[in-house]
Parts: structure tokens; C-alpha cells; sequence
């Protein structure tokens, strides 16, 4: 199978098309609506099967094909579309995880009022996304990347008509446009410096070798090079579409959207796409790496936000009680697993990570929506509980997710995907201090993971929903049955003895063994693991919960630690109280401004002309009028007289018209000396 | 003294007085055709023809015709009513006035010193003459003149018209 | 193309028969006044089918007017005008849709609406600066009335306030104007000539000059700090009347600084350039923020007009063929929007809900009382905030584009300015139309069936936004008009880049 | 006395007639036809002094001035006419003295 970059918009046109569908479809029309977002979603996973053949086939290519959008002052804005593996690969990904969450999210939804709005909205975002995957242009990532936030947005707030969901949405909108600030003013900088904003075109394109030899040559202020200063504004946009630190605060708030859009959006697509879009950069991001006199590289910063990430978010995990938002902050912290190994150097291992996250993520997120829909919407994990022996396909799948993001060894994905960028991040010769906080999540996520499984699964069931909760209907659990193989195989085809991923991927053939230094580190991050999930054991599964009101083991243990994870180390409020604080008061001190100020000056003016106005009536009345109205009241009597005179008769007037004549007359002609 | 200018005076002076004092306002207006006439002749006599001419057809031939639409238009009044005291005051007083007038004015005349030209030959001016004068000089005169007749017109037919009109669909 | 002063003409005749039309039967007048907007579009659109860009303005008509001062009627059009007649043509068009139900006094009201349409047309057709000022001054003088007559909250104030500002504005213009005349000899007020006489100024003359000018057009505008009549008489006017004066009065004063301010003096707009720029990115993030507080949901709409005529304010400042372009472009899809704004804010909702406090509005489930108004708004919303596929998007991407090769600095503030547009639009979108929790609330739901969206209006917001996304996604229909007429040798002593 | 002054005591006392027709009558044609005299009585004035006015003088600028008179004259009967019908219309009758609306 092949397909050319030049059919390649189709693989987006295909969900944008039926996103219209969906958009004209009335209420009514719920297996349209569907029907054919799921249809189109099968065609996109085709055509990008197609296209991976393609891809395969000249591995090391940039396929291209590009076209003028329009002119902008003497030269154009060009377009284009682009075939290479990173490309191909993310589109399967993104297209086979996406059309599982299709499918799912048709039993999951089914009873919401809006079904065809739902499937328009999955589609559109499924279209944005994958726009992003094959645009062979900075500005079409842009604007494809803006309307994946869009689509986010209507997603998240699906349920609008929860104050949280609403607010979620716009925190969702906002947080992420502001990394998007960044990657604006990187792309208008890039295109000032270089005319253009083309990924690949035979040799103009930003990430082709003469281009980068002047990006990184000329320096601005602060001794960095300039494709530093651009670079770090791109993964501005990275930042906050990924979920990265200091961004992230959105993604938790986000588990408000229904689950199947956490599925799609918090695992497989829209926080992979920060990822994508570093990955595609990838050369402008490296362009700097050989100069020695600079104070910073660019992907010194990308692995530093990727390590405190992952820290991070493995860190306040550990300390929440909703099922979605322990997994939402394990996105978090598996993303900056990926941005730590883009940071150290190793795109591939990033993109491997991608691709096995995405089928895992998937899976849990799946699969907590199995269990939620199940339990009647009930996400508090301490409120469920034992619903192991219920739910068997849930639990059975789950559990294989929970062993892949673990990085339970050899069989699952996870573990040699994780495994490839701790590999990376040892092999980093700035520092090491990467590999430490890799090494500290990767206790913390198994010791979280295991929690989570114990408090949902095992034990006894601690509510009423959780008691009368079973298993879900076909529709929902093959998807789950998939993502899990998915899960499990995946992590094959990129390990150190058949480096196929990592060969293909780059178009640079990797030797077996390369991306393995050896038992040692293999050797500890297993040791680590199983320490985590010993740990985990201990404490939630060993003594299992008895009701829902008793107190977490590790808060017994570690109040204040456990309290301040619980509250997501206060990023929310700090915010709140620091930038949102701020912005409100500038809004109301300009506000003000325009009211009082602005405005105010002109009421001045305008009170100053009344002020004398008034000033001059007093003037007038007082002074001037005393006898002006003396003047008046005679000038009115005379009036009266006058108007007396008046009598309408026109003979009256005739005769004191002959009157006055002849007196006229008489005197001209007696006096004679008038 | 010219005697044909006696005649035309005579005429003039005549006719004025009987139209002033006659009580039918159709006597009235056909006196003053007369009145009018006796102008023309004047002004025949005093060689100015076309003028003449001009005063028989709009004064004899047109205005003439307006006071008898007038009077019968308005037919109720085709008789002056019996003299009141009032009005007999008003006349008194009016022939009073008058008088007054013509003596100012009569004095005004015979005291003035005015020289005339006699060796005039019998004035008359020819009609190109005249032509050229309008159609050159006087031309802007002659076209406001044209403007107010139209305009005096207009103003004739909305003021005997308003009222009509305005019953049917006030403001 | 030659057909394009017809459209002045149309709509002065457009304004009589209407006034005739509105003595006989309110729907007379609507339809005399939607055919009336119709022909002027037609014959828009039949002159842009048929024009050829060119350098320069292509000349119209040319007869004296004022011979003793050298006042010639000249009527002339490029691709600038072209784009912002198809812009008027369109709002007006939409205007018409949007004020069918207006029924106190419709002819009177549609007189006065073409009245200023037709004097917004002859701005953008003028040559000659004379010509110009008298057009301009028509379209100052019927929006008071509309605003004080058929106005809504404070509509006096409002209605004084604009109108206060308006004359201020076209008193500097005019003085500028005359002591260019003057200095130039008092020969002609043709633009060339002006501007061939303005090269022997001296500088503090011309200085001046273009203070004079440009702030008198700027007021207009809507430019930081003298905006302030802008929100209060968008939010005053009624809805047609705030369509158009977001929609196209406030490019009079963008054009006037585009056309006459900035090429008649070259030397003044070169020393001016940075206050220019500053005082527009300042707009830009000061009417952002100002809109993130507003309680009134008009005062957001108007104060998102402010912001995005700030980016064309900037695209001028830029001085370089591609931010003006974008200025012109920006000028075009900040008509269309702010239209579409204003019609959902005031037609669709303020005359059925009879508030347009968002506080009040929250309790209301006007998603579902007003799904097409919902729909439509959000798309107005995200057009506003510049998202992809919307003409806001290339406009100001273009405007940025050209603004960074001249400071970087200020299109780094001013893309500060999208971010609070999508923060202010958001917030207006979900208290207004999403703000309802409950919507079995009792009380929540008004005691009376709001009336059902008309078709006009359906019409109206079809119009828009099939306009402002046809350009998001083919921008080049216009840039390709605009593009050549800033390449035109009169802007190339301004506009860096313009060597065609 | 010379001719003039013959032709202007003629005009002088045709003039009086007038003032008193016009001064004396209530009815309002007769008013107007008064009024219509003195009209004639300047009339008379200017073509005495065309006619006899020392030589030099504008060849024909009184005849030209009567000519515009009886021109206007035209236009005033036209006018008269109109304010008669539409006086007689409002008080159904014609006396002058009772129309005194515009009394002040």
C-alpha cells in the first residue's frame, strides 16, 4: 500500500468531513452521526497504514508536498503536507487509538442526550490532531494545533452545564493558549529570520541543514544562539499543550470532559502532540548542541521541564483519590518522561514512549471509564473497591495497563520504552540528575499504579455503586481487549535485541544492543519497580480499606506530605493568587481607568464648561440682570402697547401708513431743515 | 394746456371716483376697466405704446377678468352692506385722509422746481429698442420677474387650495 | 468597476425612497432598503469580479467642483477601497437583515441608515481630501440620530459622547487638511498633489500636519486613549447602527489614516511612528483587559473592537507592506465580526431577553432557548479570538508578521492581546449563553417563549459568517487587491517593502 | 406749471382716489382694486418722467420699470385673487375689518 504526500491531506479531511456531518446532523440522527465518524475513522487508519508503507519504503526521506496559501507582502505563506516515519507512525497510532476511543465512547455515551454533537466534536478534534501529524509547515501545526484546542475545549466542557466542567474547559483553553503565546512569537521570529516557515523544501525549509547552519549561528542578548531563543519559545507552545510543568495545572481539571475524551485527549493525541511537535523540530532544537560558548541549550531546558515533570506529577499522584485524576497526573508524568528524553537527545526513545503510552494511557483511561459507568458515575476510588470479581475483562485489562505504565519487565511495553529513555538519560553527559528523577518516578509510579489497582479492584466494594456495579457491554470491553494486546506487543518492536521502531523511525539503521549499555541500569530500575510495587502492596493491598471514611495509610504515615499532594502542591492556588490575581486587578485597574480616568476627563472638561456656565448664570442673574430686567419689564410694557396697536384691521394700518406720510411730508416740506 | 391730456385726466379721474363711490362691485369693476383704459390712452399720449398695449391686455384684458371671478366667486357680497355709523366714520375719515395726501402731495409738486424738456420730440421708444434692452440689461430682471410669476402663481393655487385640502387629511 | 460611485448615489436614493416608503407602510421601507443594500453589494461585487490590481488608484470620475479652490470631485478606487466597499456593502447588506423588525419609524430610520452608508461610501471612494472631509462628515451627522432616536441604554450620552469625539476628530482633520492646503499653495486638495506639495514642507510643518490628521482619524478609530466612545456609543446605538459603527465607521478612521495621514506626510508619520505603536499595542491589552470585567455583554463586544482595531493601528505603525496589508485585511474581518457580534448581543438576545447583563443572562438556559444565537455566537466568538479558519486569523497573523520585522517587542505585547481575546470571549460565550446551570431552576426560565430566531436574521448571520470564513481560508481574495495598491508608488515612501 | 407737473398732480389725485377707495370700503375686492389704482398712479409717475425728463437721461428705463410693474401687478391680482376666495372660504364673507386674525 502507498500513499503520496500529496493525498496525504486526506488522512485529516476524512474526520473533518464527517465532523460537518456530524455538526448538520439533527438530535435525532445519532447512528449517522456516528457511523460516520467511526467510518471516517477507519479510512484515516487506512489511508495512514498506507502512508506508513510509503514511509517505510524510503525511511530517511522527507516526502513532500507544498503549496501557497497566500501572499503576505511580497512573498507567500506556503503550506504543506509531509510524509516521513515520525509522521506515518503517529498517524496510525494516533487513528487506530482514536477509532478504539470511537467505538467505546459509542457505548459509554450512550444514554447523553447530545450523542451526535459528542461524535462531531471527537471528530473534529480527531482531524485537528491528525493536521498536526502531517503538516509540513509551522504555521499549518499552528493552526492545526489551535484547533485541536478548540476542539479540547468543546470537549472538556461537554458537560457544560457542571460549573466545574465549564470552568475546566476554560482553564483548559486559556492554560494552553499561553504556551501557544510562546510558539506565536517563535514561529514569527522564524519567519522573519527565515522567510518561510516550511518544515522540508528541497533545502529552504527551516529544518534543513543550511537554514539551521544560520539559525544557530547568529546570537542575540544573553549569549544564547538563535535558534535557542526560538526553540525554547516552540516548546513554549510544547509546554503547554503537553501538560509540562509549569503548564499542567490544566490537565487534571480537564478529567471533567467525559471519559472517552480523557482516553483521546489525556492519552493518546492532543498531550502527545507537544511531544510530536519537539520530535518534528527536532534539528532546529539541536542546532545549537555544537556550540560551546553559549549559556544555555535549548534542549538542556526541554530535558530539565521533562525531569521536574515527571517528579512531579508521579509525586501528586500519589496523593489523589479520583481515579481519573491519579491517571491524569500520571500523564503528566509520563509526558515529561518524553520531553526528559527529547531533552537528553533521544527523540526515538520519546516518540517508542509515545507510541506504547498511548496504547496504555488509552487502556486505563478506558478502562477507569469502564469502571465509572459501571459504578454510576462514581470516580472516588476510596468509594469503590472490589470490583475485581465483577468486572473481569475490566479488571484483567486494567491490570495489564497498570503492569505496562509500571514497567513491569520484559513482557510489557512500558518497561522497554521507559527503559530507552532512562537509557538515554544515563548516556547524557551534561548531568545526571535527569536519570535521578527518572528513576525516583519510576518507584512512585509503580507504588501509585499498585494503589490505585488495590483501592478499585480488590477488597470489598465501600458504596452502593460500587456493590451493584458489573461488567459492560461488548462494545466498550473489545476496545479495552485490544488496547490491551496493543499494550503488551507493542513494547516488541522496539527492544535492544530488534530495534525496528527505533531504526525505521530515524531512517538511520540502529544496531542491536546499541540502545542497551549493559545489566546495570536494566537491573536497578527493575529493582525500583518491584520496590514500588512492594511498597504499594504493603500499604493498600495487603491490609485492604475497610469503608470509604478511613483514613489513607500513607496520610497516617506522612500527614503533611500526603496533604500537600492531596492538594497538588498548591500550583492551582499559587496561580490563583499570583497571575490570576494579577490579571483581575489589571483588567478592573484598566477598567477603572476607562470609567473614571478616561471618561473622567471628559466629564471634567465637561464639568468644567457647565461649572462656568453656571459660574456666568450667577454672574448674570445677579449682576447683570438687575437692571437688564428693569430695561425688560419697560421694553415689555412698550411691547404691550405695541402689540395692542396690532389690531388686524388692514384698514387701520392703511390709514397710519397715510398718517405718517403726510406728517413725513409735511415736515420735509414746512421744516424744510430736517 | 394739452387738451387731449385734459380728456385722459378727465377719464382717469372720473372713472376712479365713480368705481370708488359705486355701491355693485360689478359697476365698481367695469368702471375701473375704464380707469385703466384712461391710463393707457395716457400712456399712448405720452408715446410710450408698448407700454400702452402691455396695460390694456394685463389690466384690461387679465386683471379685469380676476376682479369678476372674484366677485362672483364670492357672490354673497355682490352689494356693499347699508352705510353703518362705523363705516360712515371710516369713509370720513378716509376722504380726510385722502385729502390730506393729495395736498401734501399737490404742494410737494407745484413747489418743486422741475425742469423738463420740452424740445423732446413726442417720445416714443421703439420696440427693438426696448427689445434689446431687456433681452440684454435687463435680462436677469426680466427672469426674476418670470421666477415670480411662477412663484406667485404656485402661491395663488396653494392658497386657494389649502383649506380644501386640508379638511380632508389634517396633520 | 466604473459602476463603483454608484453605489453613493444608490444609497443617497436608497435613503429618499425610503423615507417616501416609510410613510406609506413600515415593510415598504424594509424592502426598499434591503434592495437598496443588495443593489450597492451587486454592484461591489461586479466591480471586484472585474478589477484589475494595479499600482495605483484607478480614477472614477474627475470633474471640478470648487473651482475657485481647486476642489475637484474626483472619485478613484485601488484594491484598499475596493476591499473596505465589498466590506460596507456586506454590513450594510447584513445591517438590513439584521433591523427588519425595527417598527417605530422604519422609513425615517433606514433614511438615516443609508444616509450613513452612503456618505461611508463616498470616504472610501474620495481622491481628493476635500471630497473626503465632506463624505465624512455625512457619515458623522445621521449617527447621532440613529443612536439618539432608535438608541437603547444612555443613549443620549452615548449618541453626545461619539458625536463629541466624531467633530473633535474631524475639526483636527480639517485643520491638518487646511494648513496643508495652505501651505501647499492652496492649489488643489487632490491627494497627489498634496502629497507632491508635502515634499517641500518643512519638517516641524509636516510634523504638525500629520499629528493633526492622524489623531483627528485615530479618534475614530478607536485608538488608545481617545477609544472611550467607542464602547458606550456601540453599546447606545441600536443594533444595525452598532453593527455599522463597529463594522465600518471605525475603518473611516483606519482608511483616513491609511489613505490620508500617512502618505500625504511622510516625514511626520516617520517621527510619530513608535508613539503610534506603542499607544496601539497599549490598546490592544488595555481593551483585552477592560473586556475581562465588563458586567454589560455589549461593553465586551465593544471593547473587543477597541483591541482589534488596535491590531490595525499597529499594522499601520509597522510601516511595511506586509502589517499594512494585514492592517487592511484586519480592517475587512474585524467588520465582518465585530457585526456578527453585535447583531447576536443586540439583536438576537438583548430584544428577546430585554438585559444584556451577564449576571442576569447566567440564568438563563439560552443554549437551548437560542441554539442557531448560541451557535452563531460561538462562531463569532472564535473568530474574534483569531482562531484558525476564521478571516481574524490571517489578518492577524499578517499584522504580526510585518509588525515583528519592525519590533519584535511590540507584536510580543500585542500577541498578548489574542490571549486575553480568547480569555474575554470565552468568559462572554459561557456566562452568556452557557451560564446556566439549572435550567430547571424555577424562575430561571423567562415567563414568556422568547420568539424564535427570524429568518432575516438567520439570513444576516448566514451572510457573515460565510464571509469571514470564506477568508480565513482564502485570504488571498483580498490581499490580492490589497497588496499592489501598497506597492503603489505613493506608499513607498512610507511602507518598507514595497517594491512590487 | 409745465406738463410734468400737470402729469404728476394727475397721478397724485388719482392715487388719493385710491387711498380713500382702499381706506373707505370694507369690502375687500374693493380694497385690493384701490390698492390697484395707486399701483396705476406710480405707474403714471414714471412714464411722465421718462416722457419729459431732460434729454441724457437712460433711454428707456421707465418704460422697462412700468412694464416690470404691471408684470408684478399680474402676479399680485393672481395672489389676491387666491387670498380673496380663501378669505371668503374661512369667514364666509369678504369684510376686510373682520379678519383680523393675525391681531397682535
Amino acid at each position: 500500500m502507498n500513499l503520496s504526500a500529496s493525498s496525504l491531506w486526506l488522512i485529516p479531511a476524512l474526520p473533518l468531513l464527517a465532523a460537518a456531518i456530524g455538526a448538520l446532523t439533527p438530535r435525532g440522527g445519532r447512528s449517522l452521526a456516528s457511523g460516520a465518524a467511526i467510518i471516517a475513522m477507519v479510512g484515516a487508519l487506512g489511508l495512514s497504514v498506507a502512508a506508513l508503507g510509503t514511509a517505510l519504503a524510503h525511511p530517511a526521506a522527507h516526502l513532500t508536498d507544498n503549496f501557497t496559501w497566500f501572499s503576505i507582502g511580497t512573498d507567500a505563506v506556503r503550506l504543506g503536507w509531509l510524509l516521513d516515519p515520525l509522521t506515518a507512525f503517529m498517524a496510525v497510532m494516533v487513528s487506530f487509538v482514536g477509532l478504539l476511543i470511537f467505538i467505546f465512547s459509542l457505548g459509554y455515551m450512550k444514554e447523553d442526550a447530545n450523542f451526535t454533537r459528542f461524535f462531531c466534536f471527537l471528530s473534529l478534534f480527531a482531524a485537528a490532531m491528525l493536521g498536526v501529524l502531517v503538516a509540513n509547515s509551522l504555521l499549518l501545526v499552528f493552526v492545526c494545533w489551535e484547533l485541536v484546542g478548540l476542539a479540547s475545549y468543546l470537549l472538556i466542557g461537554f458537560w457544560f452545564h457542571k460549573p466545574s466542567a465549564a470552568a475546566a474547559a476554560k482553564k483548559a483553553f486559556i492554560t494552553t493558549r499561553i504556551g501557544d503565546l510562546g510558539l506565536l512569537l517563535g514561529m514569527l521570529w522564524l519567519y522573519h529570520v527565515r522567510g518561510t516557515l516550511l518544515f522540508y523544501d528541497g533545502g529552504n525549509g527551516v529544518l534543513e541543514p543550511s537554514s539551521l547552519a544560520l539559525l544557530s549561528h547568529g546570537k542575540i542578548a544573553g549569549g544564547i544562539a538563535l535558534s535557542t531563543a526560538i526553540g525554547l519559545l516552540i516548546f513554549c507552545g510544547a509546554i503547554g499543550k503537553s501538560g509540562q510543568f509549569p503548564l499542567h495545572v490544566w490537565l487534571p481539571d480537564a478529567m471533567e470532559g467525559p471519559t472517552p475524551v480523557s482516553a483521546l485527549i489525556h492519552a493518546a493525541t492532543m498531550v502527545a502532540a507537544g511531544v510530536f511537535l519537539i520530535a518534528r523540530v527536532y534539528p532546529l532544537m539541536l542546532a545549537d548542541q555544537h556550540l560551546a560558548n553559549v549559556s544555555v541549550h535549548a534542549l538542556t531546558v526541554v530535558a530539565g521541564i521533562g525531569a521536574i515533570t515527571a517528579l512531579l506529577g508521579a509525586a501528586i499522584a500519589v496523593g489523589q483519590n479520583d481515579i481519573k485524576r491519579v491517571l491524569a497526573f500520571s500523564t503528566v508524568s509520563q509526558l515529561g518522561y518524553m520531553m526528559l528524553a527529547l531533552g537528553v537527545g533521544s527523540w526515538v526513545a520519546a516518540i517508542f514512549h509515545l507510541l506504547t503510552h498511548a496504547f496504555f494511557k488509552a487502556l486505563l483511561f478506558l478502562g477507569a471509564g469502564s469502571v465509572i459507568h459501571a459504578a454510576h458515575h462514581e470516580q472516588d476510588m476510596r468509594r469503590l473497591g472490589g470490583l475485581g470479581r465483577r468486572m473481569k475483562i475490566t479488571f484483567a485489562t486494567f491490570a495489564v495497563g497498570m503492569m505496562a505504565l509500571a514497567g513491569v519487565p520484559f513482557l510489557f511495553s512500558g518497561f522497554w520504552s521507559k527503559e530507552g529513555i532512562l537509557h538515554a538519560a544515563h548516556a547524557w553527559p551534561v548531568s545526571q540528575l535527569p536519570l535521578i528523577a527518572g528513576l525516583i518516578a519510576v518507584v512512585l509510579t509503580a507504588f501509585y499504579m499498585t494503589r490505585l489497582v488495590a483501592e478499585v479492584f480488590l477488597g470489598s466494594p465501600r458504596s452502593d455503586a460500587a456493590s451493584h456495579a458489573h461488567e459492560n457491554s461488548p462494545v466498550m470491553t473489545v476496545p479495552l481487549v485490544i488496547l490491551a494486546i496493543g499494550a503488551v506487543l507493542l513494547g516488541l518492536i522496539g527492544t535492544p535485541a530488534w530495534p525496528w521502531l527505533q531504526s525505521n523511525l530515524g531512517g538511520v539503521v540502529v544496531p542491536a544492543e546499541s540502545i542497551f549499555e549493559g545489566p546495570g541500569l536494566m537491573v536497578l530500575s527493575i529493582v525500583l519497580v518491584c520496590l514500588g510495587l512492594g511498597v504499594g502492596w504493603a500499604l493498600y493491598g495487603w491490609r485492604k480499606r475497610r469503608d470509604a471514611f478511613a483514613p489513607d495509610p500513607l496520610a497516617v504515615a506522612m500527614p503533611g506530605v500526603f496533604a500537600a499532594l492531596a492538594a497538588k502542591l498548591g500550583f492551582d492556588e499559587f496561580y490563583a493568587l499570583t497571575f490570576g490575581r494579577l490579571n483581575q486587578l489589571l483588567a478592573v485597574v484598566a477598567d477603572g481607568l476607562d470609567r473614571w480616568v478616561w471618561g473622567g476627563i471628559i466629564s471634567g472638561v465637561a464639568w468644567m464648561g457647565e461649572a462656568l456656565g453656571t459660574f456666568d448664570r450667577e454672574m448674570d442673574e445677579s449682576g447683570l440682570n438687575g437692571g437688564f430686567d428693569a430695561a425688560s419689564e419697560k421694553l415689555r410694557g412698550v411691547g404691550n402697547a405695541y402689540s395692542r396697536a396690532q389690531t388686524g384691521e388692514a384698514h387701520g394700518y392703511l390709514r397710519t401708513l397715510a398718517v405718517a406720510f403726510v406728517v413725513l411730508a409735511l415736515l420735509l416740506l414746512l421744516g424744510g431743515v430736517l | 394746456m394739452n387738451l387731449t391730456f385734459a380728456l385722459i385726466a378727465f377719464l382717469i379721474l372720473a372713472s376712479a371716483v365713480l368705481a370708488a363711490t359705486r355701491r355693485d362691485l360689478i359697476h365698481s369693476a367695469l368702471l375701473l376697466v375704464g380707469n385703466w383704459l384712461g391710463v393707457a390712452f395716457f400712456y399712448l399720449w405720452a408715446g410710450a405704446e408698448f407700454v400702452a398695449f402691455a396695460q390694456a391686455l394685463v389690466y384690461v384684458g387679465a386683471i379685469s377678468m380676476v376682479v369678476l371671478f372674484a366677485v362672483l366667486l364670492t357672490r354673497r357680497m355682490r352689494t356693499e352692506l347699508p352705510l353703518l355709523v362705523a363705516t360712515r366714520d371710516r369713509v370720513v375719515s378716509a376722504v380726510l385722509g385722502g385729502a390730506a395726501v393729495f395736498g401734501v402731495l399737490a404742494v410737494a409738486v407745484l413747489r418743486t422746481p422741475l425742469d423738463t424738456n420740452p424740445a423732446k420730440p413726442a417720445g416714443s421708444v421703439s420696440m427693438l429698442s426696448l427689445g434689446q434692452q431687456l433681452m440684454g440689461p435687463q435680462a436677469a430682471a426680466v427672469l426674476i420677474v418670470g421666477v415670480l410669476l411662477t412663484v406667485s402663481l404656485l402661491g395663488a393655487v396653494v392658497l386657494a387650495s389649502s383649506d380644501a385640502d386640508g379638511k380632508e387629511g389634517a396633520p | 468597476m466604473n459602476a463603483l460611485p454608484c453605489t453613493i448615489y444608490v444609497s443617497f436614493t436608497g435613503a429618499l425612497l425610503a423615507l417616501v416608503a416609510g410613510t406609506r407602510s413600515a415593510a415598504t421601507a424594509r424592502w426598499v432598503a434591503l434592495v437598496t443594500a443588495l443593489t450597492t453589494l451587486a454592484i461591489t461585487l461586479m466591480a471586484a469580479v472585474s478589477f484589475v490590481p494595479a499600482l495605483g488608484m484607478q480614477t472614477l470620475v474627475d470633474v471640478p467642483w470648487v473651482a475657485s479652490l481647486g476642489v475637484r470631485y474626483h472619485l478613484a478606487a485601488d484594491g484598499i477601497s475596493l476591499t473596505l466597499l465589498v466590506l460596507t456593502a456586506i454590513a450594510a447588506t447584513a445591517g438590513v437583515l439584521f433591523s427588519w423588525n425595527i417598527e417605530e419609524r422604519t422609513g425615517e430610520f433606514f433614511a438615516l441608515y443609508f444616509a450613513l452608508i452612503g456618505g461611508v461610501f463616498g470616504v472610501f471612494l474620495s481622491a481628493d481630501a476635500f471630497v473626503l472631509f465632506v463624505f465624512y462628515e455625512i457619515a458623522i451627522v445621521p449617527k447621532y440620530f440613529l443612536i439618539a432616536r432608535w438608541g437603547s441604554t444612555n443613549r443620549e450620552y452615548g449618541a453626545m459622547k461619539l458625536v463629541l469625539y466624531s467633530f473633535a476628530g474631524s475639526a483636527l482633520v480639517l485643520a491638518g487638511l487646511l494648513w496643508a492646503y495652505a501651505a501647499g499653495g492652496g492649489q488643489s486638495f487632490g491627494m497627489g498633489d498634496l502629497a507632491a506639495a508635502a515634499v517641500h514642507f518643512t519638517r516641524a510643518e509636516q510634523l504638525g500636519m500629520f499629528a493633526l490628521v492622524f489623531l483627528g482619524f485615530a479618534v475614530l478609530a478607536g485608538m488608545f486613549p481617545f477609544h472611550t466612545w467607542a464602547p458606550t456609543g456601540h453599546v447606545a446605538a441600536p443594533t444595525a447602527a452598532s453593527m455599522l459603527l463597529a463594522g465600518v465607521v471605525m475603518k473611516l478612521g483606519a482608511y483616513g489614516c491609511l489613505r490620508v495621514a500617512m502618505p500625504l506626510f511622510p516625514v511626520g508619520f516617520v517621527f510619530w511612528q513608535p508613539t503610534i505603536g506603542w499607544l496601539a499595542v497599549i490598546g490592544i491589552v488595555y481593551a483585552g483587559g477592560v473586556a475581562l470585567v465588563q458586567g454589560d455583554f455589549k461593553f465586551v463586544s465593544g471593547y473587543s473592537s477597541v483591541s482589534h482595531m488596535g491590531f490595525v493601528l499597529l499594522g499601520l505603525a509597522a510601516a511595511n507592506v506586509q502589517a499594512a496589508s494585514g492592517a487592511v485585511l484586519q480592517m475587512f474581518s474585524h467588520g465582518i465580526v465585530a457585526g456578527l457580534l453585535f447583531a447576536v448581543v443586540g439583536r438576537m438576545v438583548y430584544e428577546r431577553t430585554h438585559t444584556r447583563q451577564l449576571a442576569d443572562l447566567r440564568n438563563l438556559p439560552l443554549h437551548r432557548l437560542l441554539p442557531f444565537a448560541a451557535v452563531t455566537f460561538v462562531l463569532a466568538g472564535l473568530a474574534s479570538m483569531g482562531m484558525p479558519g476564521f478571516s481574524g486569523f490571517p489578518a492577524e497573523l499578517t499584522i504580526l508578521v510585518g509588525t515583528w520585522k519592525t519590533s519584535p517587542l511590540w507584536a510580543a505585547v500585542a500577541a498578548l492581546g489574542v490571549l486575553l481575546a480568547a480569555a474575554f470571549t470565552l468568559r462572554a460565550i459561557q456566562l452568556s449563553f452557557f451560564g446556566s446551570t439549572q435550567p430547571a431552576v424555577a424562575g430561571a426560565m423567562p415567563a414568556h417563549p422568547l420568539p424564535p430566531i427570524t429568518l432575516a436574521e438567520k439570513a444576516g448571520a448566514l451572510l457573515l459568517v460565510g464571509t469571514t470564513v470564506l477568508i480565513g481560508l482564502k485570504p488571498d481574495l483580498l490581499l490580492n487587491w490589497i497588496i499592489p495598491s501598497l506597492q503603489s508608488p505613493l506608499y513607498q515612501v512610507i511602507l518598507k517593502g514595497g517594491a512590487p | 406749471m409745465n406738463m410734468l407737473q400737470a402729469c404728476l398732480l394727475l397721478s397724485s389725485a388719482l392715487f388719493c382716489i385710491g387711498l380713500v377707495t382702499a381706506l373707505s370700503r370694507s369690502n375687500t375686492i374693493l380694497v385690493l382694486l384701490g390698492i390697484e389704482i395707486m399701483l396705476n398712479a406710480a405707474n403714471l409717475n414714471f412714464i411722465a418722467f421718462w416722457r419729459f425728463s431732460p434729454a441724457g437721461s437712460a433711454p428707456a428705463t421707465g418704460v422697462i420699470f412700468v412694464l416690470f410693474s404691471i408684470a408684478v401687478a399680474a402676479a399680485e391680482a393672481a395672489v389676491w385673487l387666491a387670498l380673496v376666495i380663501a378669505l371668503y372660504r374661512h369667514q364666509q364673507n369678504i369684510r376686510l375689518q373682520e379678519a383680523t386674525r393675525l391681531k397682535g
